[in-house]
């Protein structure tokens, strides 16, 4: 049994081998996409993390709503064509008609509410559970076009968060499944683990049927490798190249990809717990320097943990300057009073975390022992950096400072701030009444109110409670090959929809 | 023979049930799974969940109990990432490293044996010194370094071959290329040693006096003899192949085990890298009985 | 009997003048160029190693953004510029210099601990009961077939990345090769005559292995250290490649070829300096082992001392 | 002039070594005619051997020169022939017998196809050659010829290879056989053997036979003519008779009063009670017996020689008597306690009475340890012989009675000829003061005027300090001038037991007049004589040789 498996994936490589020699160059409507990371799961519900996401979220399964990142249209409908919110705070979705799945199976309000149940389902884990934490679904199929959702607590961002859950057909297998079905423009006809993912364009698809009729993946994970492809024709379209490598205007892109860097602080522990060490932090570090160095000409330096595309993003909030000689004199003070500023302070970061990750934590270690911090950085792999970041934090711990990347290209703070600054948030460093009573009145606000209070929250946790270093919103480069019309967004970090690529006439 | 063999295989047995206890629980003491597959943000309800869901909240004697049970029908257990059956994704990648470590060797084998013998012959010749200093530095050079040298040089200067991956036949030429120097500088330096006192022995002499030619001198009556130690070393080299050359697959993206293994050790997949440990383990025990067998078929005085 | 050159011609009429160990060791270095440069670059290399952090740590670990991956042979400037800087803008010779004794450091670690634990281990296989020598021999096997890899990672997650927890992991790994080679010269060696003689004499087990068997062995495991120091070097810089190695801010130049990796195609020089530091160590290494092989074994010692300068 | 077969005029070999150029062969001349038989004689690097391998084209040069000289066969000079030209000479014209036959036959094919190359390199079609392999198998009397093809060279007993050998060289019926020391390594009765079908083969083809050996029996066994040398030079040479009986140079002269066998026989005198009493020891390897109840006395002071050929069980009495292996039944009283039963604490004390000195000195000097080491490592092991502050002066004390300077005490063994680490290796028992010497083969290994200057040595040893010896050896005359008494051995039993003059002039079995008709005696009449009287003896003498084949 083993051994004809043996046998059989060795003459399957043999043939591969054969049938490869020439790469046929094949429709020019075709094209390849090389990718840094491989899914490992074409899994629906986890097309929210990016190497999934990629390749079929909107190309092969397809949400209820959508959010433009490109215009100023907010929450857009997908497969759900409008949507109110009824008087008790539940959402009505009146849904596509005439869409069908790649299976041939005509998409309905049942799909809906399966698809919800799975991802609430005990046999697996979906990744899109976690934006429902702490809520209660009660999910009614009204008729076949129509779906009602009553959430409590009361969700105002339904509809936003509605345009994260991939919609299954009816009848999908609650474990994981590694061939999606979904109605979107494409569907999935060859996954060669280790190789290559091939999207067919669909005949029968919904709405308007896309440019590209096929779409290649392929997975290097080296950068200049990657560019390298699409400068010799290997691929057409590399969404994440690195810095270096982008220098050729016509076919390199920047693009703010919504992955904000900062130094978190745990807050809890001395000297970190005074708010004039924190500010000192801050002075000492030279952010414009990095600028056009290290991190992309494009990048823009943080106020706040998402971008500014972000509602309620505050305009007010001004960046710390550079200023040592301030930062110096915040430091003495804080020691006349008694903060042990001698203290050691470990800085955390992870290896590979994002470009220059070594070369910036360096520099920023640099920085700070300039104005007399004593700093012992510490490089750590994947596993190791997570139990750094996020709660239970470890007893008995010296003052740590985790250097981190957090992606929010959702368009709302609650996906960032809860988690980063609440006193129960997993990767929050403080337990501050104020911030804690902010989020919860901004995550049951609507319209203006919730800006309001978001940039009120913004603005406190940046300049009153100085609660760690915000460094910079990271610009991503993809090269793309000239003859295809396509500007990457702030999305394309996590989703690449097909429909969006041109080719250029 | 039959009890030679039955010997050795309960020796490696005993090898590998050690091994996989060994890397059952060590593995297991190195951080949680759940954790990195989850984002960051996940709740620790999920988290349990996930763990529940793979049983890895069990007790870890009663999980090593479960995995062994399992293995012993055959199963080695699913993959956390990847929602397949460990062992197939491990033979998946494993035959792509056993074609790279099979071609890779052979070519090792044939140039170092001509490059070896040859030297040996007019040791301190021109050829000799030559050779010498090639290999040498063959032996010396980091193999990622010249990897992402040569993809530098072969792929993005001169384009002439892809940078990496894989899909056609010019896809394995940097990749051997690059696995080639180290064994090949090693074993060209074993075969030139062994090859000197193989020339020198009295047996060649008796050849010379009866006027055999050159050729069959070096090829049929001395290289025979110094094969047993060349063989030894080749087999320590297809041995560390077949283990998965990690840094030359990772930076070809080249899909083999090697690969899988350092990715799946930094996900903390723990059954593939288990399967991927077997799957090793006893190709190699398979490599060193056929090791065996060709010391026994190279010198009659080698009987089992 | 012998052809190719007569035994030594002046065998019975007196015996071979024996000049002191040390000249007689530079005179073989000197029969053999290669062997020569090797030992020259390798004393210069730790030469480097102890005194080049205290040196130039200061300039090694200078940032200059403004200075970034300065291309190298700019001749006009400073001499620690001229083989460029790096992507902090921090002089590459310096910091080549400086991570000169991290990486030996480990190396030399790391062979040192396997050659003592893998080489005493041997002793015990060759010499103790058929049992005893099968459950070394199997703890052998499994060290063998244990990923480094994953030896790295358990190790570095479990007690944390340092020097010392690195020498640990790479000097696991290589336990095996000592331990085999010496068991199975210990099982030859065990036979010979010498032994036998001791045997006689009333020489302790203990004795015999430790005062008889290791001496032979030992230049066998010199031998094997100078080219499994070479290997350990190798395998350091590879790890620390692909990150689960030395982390900085320490430096090794594994480390430095990886960082500079991702600047190959416009700042070649950030990985090729201490790629060719690599390459000329474990060069000088290889070479330095060759002829140890020869030195150290007296029956063909004479190669080298014949081919000295002058002699007798 | 040119009648000669082989001429070799005014032959300069030299070898460049970084110390300067060696000349290993300097200026010698000796021709050889067809049908006859030149010996070349000499000692361990007296370059005997370089001529032979200068016409067989094997010096590699460099490091190897030919000075000057010219090498003629049948008056064609082989110096000014193509390289393949010589090549054909090689094999067909010349062929070339080599000692010790295992190391010279490719190990790794059999013997037919080493065989069938020979003839086939030369032009012969595989299938006559496979045909004229097997008569030539059958021609030097190889036991089950047509098997024997097939078989592989460590599957043949030391005299069957070394036939082996001399049919591969006969193949192409060369004019020339060069036999290097062709019978050194073998059993007395065997080299017997090995000469007489030489001798017989050479009668039949009419070639010429060049034989190197070392030892003077051999020369008068087979030889007609004899070349001696001596470092290089040829010193003498002459009819084999005209030499023995009248040598003109004086290194001629002192290898002929070295070869043993002609002193005076000892009478034992030693009285008292034996210091050591072997009753009916036996050792068994498995199923095999290889003592089979072995009984002797030993007083103080007293000499006994065991002799007998490979397989005879000698050398494991001595291992066994030593401890260096374990009796599997009888008893060994030493001074009346059983040794084969010893307690390890008596065991240890019983080392210092009882010591051991091997064959090869090179393997039984610890290589990596300088002379006072391996002298003063009996007292580290012993402390109570010799307080530390006395070692040295003890050290050079023993030195200095095996007859080395003192002032070497400092070096390695590897620093000094063979007889002298001899030496080293017998001062290293003494320095344990012991009150018998295990000697097992402790002067085979030895040219033949060393090996007379350590027996000279030992006697001493035994008339100054009484010590006692078990004197090991296969040749019979080296025994004649040292032992008080011979105990014969012969698979694992032992044969005959007397004193010297008994076993010498009387023997009783078959067996030791087998051994010591076969021995060869180096004066040529006294060997001629040997030879007739041995023929007698023949029938008996084929079929032990086939027995004893079967064993080893």
């Amino acid at each position: 049994m083993k051994t004809s498996q043996l046998l059989g994936a060795l003459l399957g490589s043999v043939l591969a081998l054969g049938t490869g020699i020439a790469p046929v160059q094949a429709a020019t409507t075709d094209i390849k996409i090389v990718l840094p990371e491989e899914a490992d799961l074409l899994e629906p519900c986890m097309a929210t993390r990016s190497n999934i996401g990629r390749v079929i979220m909107e190309n092969v399964s397809e949400t209820l709503t959508e959010l433009d990142v490109r215009g100023k249209e907010g929450v857009m409908p997908r497969l759900a064509e409008k949507w109110e919110q009824t008087g008790d705070g539940a959402w009505r979705f009146h849904l596509r008609q005439g869409v069908k799945f790649s299976d041939g199976k005509a998409f309905g309000a049942k799909d809906v509410k399966y698809s919800f149940d799975r991802i609430f389902s005990d046999k697996n884990i979906c990744e899109s559970r976690r934006y429902f934490g702490g809520m209660k679904f009660d999910v009614k199929v009204v008729d076949d076009n129509t779906i009602d959702f009553k959430v409590d607590p009361v969700q105002p961002i339904l509809p936003l968060l509605l345009s994260l859950v991939t919609i299954v057909p009816e009848g999908t297998p609650l474990e994981f499944v590694r061939e999606p079905i979904g109605t979107g423009p494409y569907k999935l006809t060859n996954w060669t683990p280790g190789q290559q993912i091939v999207l067919n364009a669909r005949d029968d698809y919904w709405g308007k049927k896309p440019a590209v009729t096929k779409a290649t993946y392929l997975f290097r994970s080296d950068p200049a490798v990657r560019a390298a492809m699409v400068q010799a024709g290997e691929a057409d379209l590399a969404p994440s190249i690195s810095q270096v490598e982008a220098t050729n205007e016509k076919t390199d892109f920047s693009y703010l990809d919504s992955e904000t860097v900062y130094l978190r602080i745990d807050g809890n522990i001395a000297p970190l717990n005074d708010v004039r060490v924190r500010k000192a932090l801050n002075l000492a570090i030279d952010r414009q320097a990095f600028i056009g160095t290290l991190v992309p000409q494009d990048a823009v330096l943080a106020t706040a943990l998402v971008p500014p595309t972000t509602l309620g993003w505050n305009p007010d909030v001004k960046v710390f300057p550079f200023d040592p000689e301030q930062a110096k004199k915040l430091l003495e003070e804080a020691k006349a009073a008694g903060v042990p500023v001698d203290t050691p302070i470990t800085v955390v970061a992870r290896t590979a975390n994002f470009p220059n990750v070594t070369e910036i934590m360096e520099a920023v270690q640099a920085q700070l022992q300039d104005v007399g911090f004593k700093i012992d950085l510490k490089f750590v792999e994947v596993a190791e950096h997570e139990v750094y970041y996020s709660k239970p934090f470890k007893d008995g711990r010296g003052p740590t400072i985790v250097a981190a990347m957090h992606d929010n290209s959702k368009g709302d703070p609650s996906f960032t701030m809860f988690f980063k600054y609440d006193s129960k948030g997993t990767q929050s460093g403080y337990a501050d009444p104020k911030v804690d009573n902010l989020i919860a009145r901004a995550s049951a606000a609507t319209g203006d109110e919730r800006a309001k209070l978001w940039s009120q929250l913004f603005a406190y946790v940046h300049d009153d409670l100085v609660a760690d270093a915000l460094l910079f919103h990271m610009v991503g480069y993809s090269r793309v090959s000239e003859r295809l019309d396509f500007k990457p967004s702030i999305a394309t970090n996590g989703m690449l929809q097909l429909s969006e690529i041109g080719f250029k006439k | 023979m039959l009890s030679f063999i039955r010997k050795r295989a309960f020796a490696s047995l005993i090898s590998l049930i050690g091994l996989l206890v060994m890397v059952f629980f060590l593995s297991r003491l190195t951080g949680d799974p759940a954790s990195l597959f989850l984002p960051v943000e996940a709740s620790a309800e999920m988290k349990a969940e996930f763990r529940a869901l793979h049983g890895l909240d069990q007790p870890l004697l009663v999980q090593f109990g479960q995995y062994v049970g399992n293995v012993l029908t055959g199963d080695l257990g699913e993959s956390l990432r990847k929602a397949r059956p460990a062992l197939d994704v491990v033979l998946e990648a494993f035959t792509w490293t056993l074609w790279l470590a099979v071609i890779t060797m052979t070519l090792v084998t044939v140039c170092a044996i001509v490059v070896g013998s040859l030297a040996a012959f007019r040791t301190g010749g021109f050829f000799d010194r030559f050779s010498s200093m090639v290999s040498l530095i063959g032996a010396s050079v980091p193999d990622f370094w010249l990897a992402i040298v040569a993809i530098v040089v072969f792929a993005i200067q001169l384009s002439w071959l892809p940078t990496s991956g894989t899909g056609s036949l010019s896809h394995w030429i940097l990749p051997i290329c690059v696995l080639f120097v180290r064994p090949f500088g090693i074993i060209v330096q074993v075969v030139r040693g062994s090859m000197i006192s193989a020339l020198s022995s009295a047996y060649v002499k008796t050849a010379r006096a009866k006027g055999v030619k050159a050729g069959p001198i070096i090829f049929i009556h001395a290289l025979r003899n110094a094969m047993l130690p060349v063989i030894t070393v080749i087999g320590d080299q297809a041995a560390s192949l077949l283990n998965g050359a990690v840094v030359i697959e990772t930076i070809f993206g080249f899909p083999g085990v090697g690969k899988l293994m350092i990715d799946s050790i930094l996900q903390r997949d723990f059954n593939v890298v288990l399967a991927a440990i077997l799957v090793t383990a006893f190709a190699i025990f398979l490599m060193n009985l056929v090791i065996d067998l060709a010391y026994a078929l190279l010198d009659p005085r080698i009987r089992y | 009997m012998t052809m190719a050159i007569p035994s030594t011609p002046t065998k019975d009429a007196v015996i071979a003048e024996e000049p002191s160990a040390l000249s007689r060791v530079w005179r073989m270095l000197l029969a053999d160029k290669f062997a020569l440069c090797a030992a020259v670059f390798l004393i210069f290399v730790v030469l480097m190693a102890i005194i080049g952090p205290t040196l130039l740590t200061d300039l090694a670990t200078k940032q200059n953004l403004r200075g970034r991956n300065l291309a190298p042979f700019m001749f006009d400037r400073e001499w620690f510029m001229w083989l460029g800087a790096d992507a902090l803008g921090r002089p590459l010779l310096p910091r080549i210099i400086v991570a000169t004794q991290n990486t030996i450091m480990v190396a030399a670690g790391a062979v040192v601990i396997s050659a003592v634990i893998g080489t005493l281990l041997g002793l015990i296989a060759g010499f103790a009961s058929e049992r005893v020598s099968q459950v070394i021999m199997r703890l052998a096997d499994v060290i063998m077939s244990f990923p480094s890899l994953l030896v790295a990672v358990i190790v570095l997650y479990i007690l944390g990345s340092s020097i010392m927890n690195l020498m640990l992991v790479l000097s696991i790994t290589r336990i095996p090769v000592y331990l085999r080679t010496t068991r199975a010269e210990v099982l030859e060696i065990k036979s010979r005559m010498f032994v036998q003689a001791a045997q006689v004499m009333g020489a302790s087990s203990k004795r015999i292995l430790f005062r008889h068997i290791l001496l032979v062995v030992f230049p066998t495991l010199t031998t094997l250290a100078t080219l499994d120091f070479a290997y350990v070097m190798l395998a350091e810089s590879a790890l620390s490649f692909l990150g689960i190695g030395i982390q900085p801010p320490e430096i090794t130049w594994g480390l430095m070829i990886s960082q500079g990796r991702q600047y190959l195609t416009n700042a070649w020089w950030l990985s090729f300096w201490p790629g060719l530091a690599i390459i000329l160590t474990t060069l000088s290494l290889n070479l330095l082992s060759n002829w140890l092989r020869i030195a150290l074994d007296p029956v063909q010692r004479w190669r080298l001392e014949m081919k000295g300068p002058k002699h007798g | 002039m040119a009648d000669h077969l082989l001429e070799v005029r005014n032959l300069s070999v030299d070898f460049y070594t970084g110390t300067g150029t060696v000349h290993a062969v300097r200026d010698i001349s000796y021709h050889l005619d067809r049908g006859e038989t030149l010996a070349i004689l000499g000692e361990s690097g007296s370059g005997k051997s370089v001529s032979s391998s200068a016409i067989m084209n094997l010096i590699d040069m460099p490091p190897g020169k030919i000075a000057s000289g010219e090498i003629l066969l049948n008056g064609k000079d082989l110096f000014k022939m193509s390289s393949e030209a010589r090549r054909e000479v090689n094999g067909r014209r010349i062929a070339m017998i080599f000692q010790d036959p295992l190391s010279h036959l490719n190990p790794v094919y059999t013997v037919g196809w080493q065989m069938r190359e020979a003839l086939k390199t030369h032009g012969i079609s595989s299938a006559q050659a496979q045909s004229e392999a097997l008569r030539l198998f059958k021609r030097v009397a190889l036991p089950e010829p047509e098997k024997a093809l097939d078989k592989y060279p460590h599957e043949f007993s030391g005299g069957q290879r070394q036939r082996v050998m001399i049919a591969m060289a006969l193949a192409l019926k060369p004019d020339l056989l060069i036999a290097d020391e062709p019978t050194t390594a073998l059993d007395v009765t065997v080299q017997a053997e090995v000469l007489a079908l030489l001798k017989e083969l050479q009668r039949e083809t009419g070639m010429g036979v060049l034989i190197i050996t070392h030892d003077l029996g051999v020369v008068s066994e087979v030889a007609d003519r004899v070349v001696v040398m001596e470092k290089g030079q040829l010193v003498e040479s002459g009819t084999v008779r005209e030499v023995y009986h009248n040598p003109q140079h004086a290194y001629t002269k002192k290898l002929i009063a070295a070869a043993p066998g002609k002193g005076e026989m000892h009478e034992p005198h030693a009285t008292g009670d034996a210091i050591l009493s072997v009753k009916d020891a036996r050792k068994f390897y498995g199923g095999f017996e290889a003592l089979k109840g072995v009984s002797f006395d030993l007083k103080a002071g007293e000499t006994v020689a065991v002799v007998g050929e490979s397989g005879s069980g000698k050398s494991t009495l001595a291992r066994i008597l030593l401890r260096l292996e374990e009796a599997d039944g009888g008893t060994a009283k030493w001074k009346g306690k059983d040794l084969f039963t010893m307690s390890p604490s008596d065991l240890f004390k019983l080392r210092r009475d009882l010591q051991m000195v091997f064959q090869d000195p090179t393997q039984s000097l610890n290589p990596r340890m300088t002379v006072y080491q391996l002298i003063s490592e009996a007292w580290v092991i012993h402390p109570e012989i010799l307080p530390k502050a006395k070692w040295r002066e003890r050290a050079a004390e023993l030195l200095d009675q095996v007859g080395l300077s003192p002032e070497h005490m400092g070096r390695y063994p590897h620093q000094f000829s063979g007889g002298q680490r001899q030496r080293i290796a017998i001062a290293r028992a003494l320095a344990l003061e012991p009150k018998l010497i295990v000697c097992d083969e402790a002067v085979s290994a030895l040219d033949v005027s060393v090996q007379a200057q350590v027996i000279k040595l030992l006697d001493k040893l035994r008339r100054d300090m009484g010590i006692a010896f078990i004197f090991i050896a296969h040749d019979l005359p080296l025994v004649r001038d040292f032992a008080d008494y011979v105990m014969v051995m012969q698979k694992g039993e032992v044969v005959e037991f007397g004193t010297v003059a008994q076993v010498f002039d009387n023997p009783q079995k078959p067996y030791t007049q087998a051994l010591l008709a076969a021995s060869l005696d180096p004066d040529p009449d006294v060997q001629a004589a040997n030879r007739n009287a041995r023929l007698t003896h023949r029938p008996e003498n084929r079929s032990r040789f086939s027995k004893s084949t079967m064993r080893i």
